[in-house]
């Protein structure tokens, strides 16, 4: 970060009717709560939270090992550990609220309805600033399963979630890249009446494990993330951005640096997500934000919303 | 829990062992027996995104010098090669203290330490706070080999009794410390067992302390990818207050836990009475 | 690699009726025709050339720049240059041929009767060990020409491929892993008369310049290597080896080490090609040979094909 | 060309570049001025995978020491910061001599060398040659400031004449190294006129030479993945001998090409009239 003037740059942004004051928000999963990265940086001043998905139960989620490092990444198969959805808006939503963070709350049900009833729970339940539909993890048992690995699917889910959401309530369907077309999915859910679209989530991976010659991960497969898909995620965002210009996408995939958020705005996406970055830097969503500031500033953008998508234009 | 650069002032071999000296200027707040640190190894280009979690071996500060923080490290895998291999004035970046870390006796009670290879790392500021508030400390060391045994002259010199075990029988009693903790419980009549080392020694050292009444205090290591609580990789089954198994986390909620709680048979599954178990065939 | 008995390891396998002294070949794309990397070591010594995609015609490739590092990878947009196949017979084959280095020929075709061309072109010819069928290469322009990402363009080329080539001529299908369902295509190609798969080719990415903040590559997507995508790799050979276990795969995808190699043996592969790792190594693939030799002995295998498909044992 | 390892045996700057100079046992065959190495950064565990071309500044061997090999190295990006903060003693992988290098002429002629920045690397040793061959040498030097000109001494020292530009003006003229260029020439009379910078750069000095009559030997700097000749990475567009354009190798076919054969105007695309070139479209 060198030679940086230092211009002012205003970096709030939207996704649809959602007004971020900032640009960065953390990957679900990838954070928690929140209250754990409080520690290590103030977590209302980045975009917003998104939560962990909730599920309607407790689940216990997969067996151990759960994650494997990878080059440039990990797997992960955690397999939606949580405490339910009574628990979480008692415990960690209120915590939220009362701290004065801006959350996502990303949703995951084991069957269409089930997403539904996590909608229609969440109503009128203060502090929610939107959904974030998590139709795409890989990492439940039956592959049959990933929604989003079907337009018809994933367009049914998103549909019941918006007949039993908040109306008005902001809703962002998270894609899966595990597809032959991303952009009929995306074409799909949005049909279906999401607001907006998150992606990436994981690639479906596996590693085998070079002592016993079997899969090391606890669930076989697992999910792929940090910077090793950052590719693959900045693809994904400008093809969809380029078929649907108008649609705000959040965006994420192995972001490290402000410079690789830069990537995924010029790409097409309003705002990002920060997962796998966080272990290795827990401050790293704020200092992302930081960063991106200053790369903006050098090439002298007063206004964040200058470069959405500014990789499309010849 | 604080996140800080730390410069490495000092590294040296220690049998199979590497002693890592860092220095810091980050006021790191209050470090006690069991609190471990999260090092992000492989500099800005690595490829090796995940922080190394150690057990943090001795803290101390000093003016004009800032917080020293010592790491007893095997280098294992590809991570803590590079650390061990880094030479003194290298910054690497920091989270500590984490974890919950012993709990020390409200009493004078008999106290046994019982620790696996570098599971010792903790153990001598141990020794010293349990010694310092009047228990009766015992130590049980094992490893496989000799070289692979740490802080025998710091232990010997700071308990009330050493014993240990290698099991190629290269230094002390041949076999395993699980072998020798109950003669040594029964001698010093050991109220509280502080253990650190693999699962198997810790299952053992805690079957062993619930036969006698003891209370087991065990350090495990579980892979961990971020160390601060918000990755859930790092879970294992354990027992609850209410009597319920939950899969927690390791690096918030341990890595210390009571040796009676913690589902030792069922580290590597999701027992099936767990909260949140998954119906037959799994989630 | 400590403690190595020394063990003699039968590295002999076989890709259906290809038999193969060794089990590493190189990846189509990354070892030109062989020649070059003959100064770094003795091509014989491994399993075989897999020569760079054939056309029929020459064919300039796409713009520079045509490459990018990304982390533990690179994305390429190369566009299959080459000097078409009279070219290939007349000059690179005759010297593998003179060489002694076992080939095979990757074929590549805008449609589906330039395949069969290429094959028809091929019969007969002399040191052809056995076709590899790139039906999934990213970089072509047009993304409905990717045969691999359809079903039914996939085994409508092999099936024209099989008509056209010499009889009994070993033929691997080279499948995509951009796919929904990545088993569904390799049931496909089989059925229309592929002997073996080579999986997986590279992923679909895409690299926003820094700078300009437009598409760095000049073909704007590129193909996604490394070990970057090994995860993926890994996965996608242990899901189509589980549901066809008696089809012989050809594994790659980020190989760099012999204990990667060995991840896809246990995974399924019968033998591994290497690709990325030589731009990082041009000795990579002996050296890989070498270290898989000693991974095997380490473990007390005598036999390479004892390892093979072993993760999906319990 | 050969693989094998060196040893950092010196690092220190020179303007914003570093002098580093490798030390390797192994024999690497003869090197000429215009040859390149290909070296691997970052270590094992490095997140990347490409090597690094640079121009072999200067190669020597010694009995007892073995070969030396000299880079100059501008650190631009990850992997060339990497191979500048390294320490003495480190061992990279290269691979070397690589490409084709610069031609010489059979008559003793007057040559004129052109170096925008860090390209006067591999002028000094030719600058050495041609003197050693009886060709007047003259030279012009250029870069964007003061601190970016490399071997001003060297090659005022070995020159028959001097002219430095700087864009700034810090040092000789303010300008561009074209601007000076026709009047060297001229005033020396150059057949040859041999090229090393950024892409405007020969272009430019192509087009001079072109203009006189002299032929131009253009060092051109590609984009390499491999630097071996297996990737197709490299390419530009060169005319053959038979006056049809190819997409050529820069790592193999090059880096030197003669002024008059590179389609500079076309760099960064694919001429329509190319062997191969793409209908209407593209691929
Ligand atoms: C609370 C705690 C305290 C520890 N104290 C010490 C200590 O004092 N000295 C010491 O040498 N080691 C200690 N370890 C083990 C140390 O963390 C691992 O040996 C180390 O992470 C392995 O990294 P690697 O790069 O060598 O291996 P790799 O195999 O490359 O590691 C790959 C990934 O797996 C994780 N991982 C692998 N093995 C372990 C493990 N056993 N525990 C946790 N994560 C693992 C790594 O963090 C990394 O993310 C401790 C572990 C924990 C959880
Ligand atoms: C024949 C030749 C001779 C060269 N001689 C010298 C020299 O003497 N001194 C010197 O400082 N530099 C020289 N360069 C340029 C040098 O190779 C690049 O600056 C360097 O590769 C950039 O690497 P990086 O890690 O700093 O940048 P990064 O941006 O991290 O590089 C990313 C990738 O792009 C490639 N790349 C990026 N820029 C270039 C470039 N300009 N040329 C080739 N590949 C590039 C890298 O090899 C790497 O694969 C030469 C290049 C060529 C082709
Ligand atoms: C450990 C871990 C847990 C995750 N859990 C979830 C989850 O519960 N819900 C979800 O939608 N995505 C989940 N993800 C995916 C991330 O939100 C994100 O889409 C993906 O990791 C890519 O971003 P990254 O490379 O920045 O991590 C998880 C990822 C990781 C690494
Ligand atoms: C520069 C480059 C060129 C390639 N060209 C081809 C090709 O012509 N035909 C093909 O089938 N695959 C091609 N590939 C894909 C590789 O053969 C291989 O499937 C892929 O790169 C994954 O393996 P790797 O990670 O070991 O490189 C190419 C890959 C690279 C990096
Ligand atoms: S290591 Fe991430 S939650 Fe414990
Ligand atoms: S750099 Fe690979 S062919 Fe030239």
């Amino acid at each position: 970060m060198t030679n940086i003037q230092h211009v002012q740059v205003d970096l709030s942004t939207a996704l649809g009717k959602l007004q971020l004051p900032a640009p960065v928000l953390t990957a679900s999963g990838c954070a928690g709560y929140g209250r754990e990265l409080d520690s290590y940086f103030d977590i209302t001043s980045i975009g917003a939270i998104v939560t962990k998905s909730i599920m309607m139960e407790p689940r216990s989620g997969r067996a151990t090992p759960r994650m494997a490092e990878t080059p440039s990444g990990m797997i992960n198969s955690i397999g939606l550990q949580g405490s339910g959805i009574e628990s979480f808006i008692e415990h960690d939503l209120a915590w939220l609220r009362k701290r004065g963070a801006r959350t996502i709350v990303s949703i995951a049900g084991n069957n269409v309805l089930e997403f539904g009833r996590l909608a229609r729970r969440l109503r009128g339940v203060e502090g929610v600033a939107g959904l974030e539909i998590n139709i795409s993890c890989p990492n439940v048992a039956n592959r049959g399963l990933v929604f989003a690995c079907n337009p018809g699917s994933a367009a049914e889910v998103v549909a019941e979630v918006r007949k039993h959401a908040q109306p008005g309530l902001p809703l962002l369907a998270k894609l899966s890249p595990d597809v032959t077309d991303i952009v009929e999915i995306a074409h799909s859910v949005i049909d279906a009446g999401a607001d907006g679209l998150a992606m990436i989530n994981t690639l479906l991976g596996m590693v085998i494990d070079p002592v016993t010659l079997r899969p090391q991960l606890g669930g076989r497969t697992g999910g792929l993330s940090g910077p090793a898909i950052r590719p693959v995620a900045v693809r994904a965002v400008y093809q969809v951005h380029a078929a649907l210009p108008q649609v705000p996408i959040l965006g994420m995939g192995g972001i490290r640096s402000g410079r690789d958020a830069l990537e995924f705005l010029a790409a097409g996406a309003s705002a990002v997500s920060v997962g796998t970055a966080i272990f290795n830097d827990p401050s790293a969503p704020l200092r992302i934000q930081n960063e991106l500031r200053d790369e903006l500033a050098s090439r002298g953008f007063s206004r964040l919303r200058d470069v959405i998508g500014i990789a499309h234009q010849a | 829990m604080t996140q800080f650069r730390a410069r490495l002032a000092g590294n040296r071999a220690v049998g199979e062992y590497r002693h890592l000296v860092f220095v810091t200027s980050a006021d790191i707040g209050m470090v006690k027996p069991g609190h471990f640190a999260a090092v992000a190894v492989g500099g800005p280009d690595s490829a090796m995104l995940l922080r190394r979690a150690f057990s943090i071996h001795r803290v101390s500060s000093k003016a004009n010098v800032g917080t020293t923080i010592e790491l007893i490290v095997s280098a294992k895998g590809a991570g803590t090669r590079w650390l061990t291999s880094q030479h003194e004035g290298v910054l690497v970046d920091m989270v500590a203290p984490l974890g919950k870390p012993f709990q020390l006796p409200k009493e004078r009670v008999p106290c046994v330490l019982v620790a696996g290879g570098y599971g010792a790392a903790p153990m001598i500021t141990l020794a010293e706070e349990l010694r310092s508030r009047g228990c009766r400390v015992d130590v049980v060391l094992g490893a496989s080999t000799e070289s692979k045994l740490y802080g025998v002259l710091d232990l010997k010199r700071i308990s009330d009794s050493i014993v240990i075990t290698t099991d190629d029988g290269s230094l002390g009693v041949r076999g395993r410390v699980s072998d020798v903790l109950p003669e040594v419980m029964q001698r010093a009549d050991s109220a509280v067992v502080y253990a650190c080392g693999p699962m198997g020694m810790l299952q053992a050292v805690s079957l062993v302390a619930a036969s006698t009444g003891a209370i087991a205090q065990c350090a495990v290591e579980e892979s961990m990818a971020c160390g601060v609580g918000v990755c859930m990789t790092c879970v294992l089954p354990v027992i609850g207050d209410d009597g319920r198994t939950r899969m927690v986390r390791a690096c918030t909620e341990g890595p210390v836990f009571r040796g009676d709680r913690v589902r030792w048979d069922a580290i590597g599954s999701v027992p099936a009475d767990a909260v949140g178990a998954p119906p037959a065939g799994g989630h």
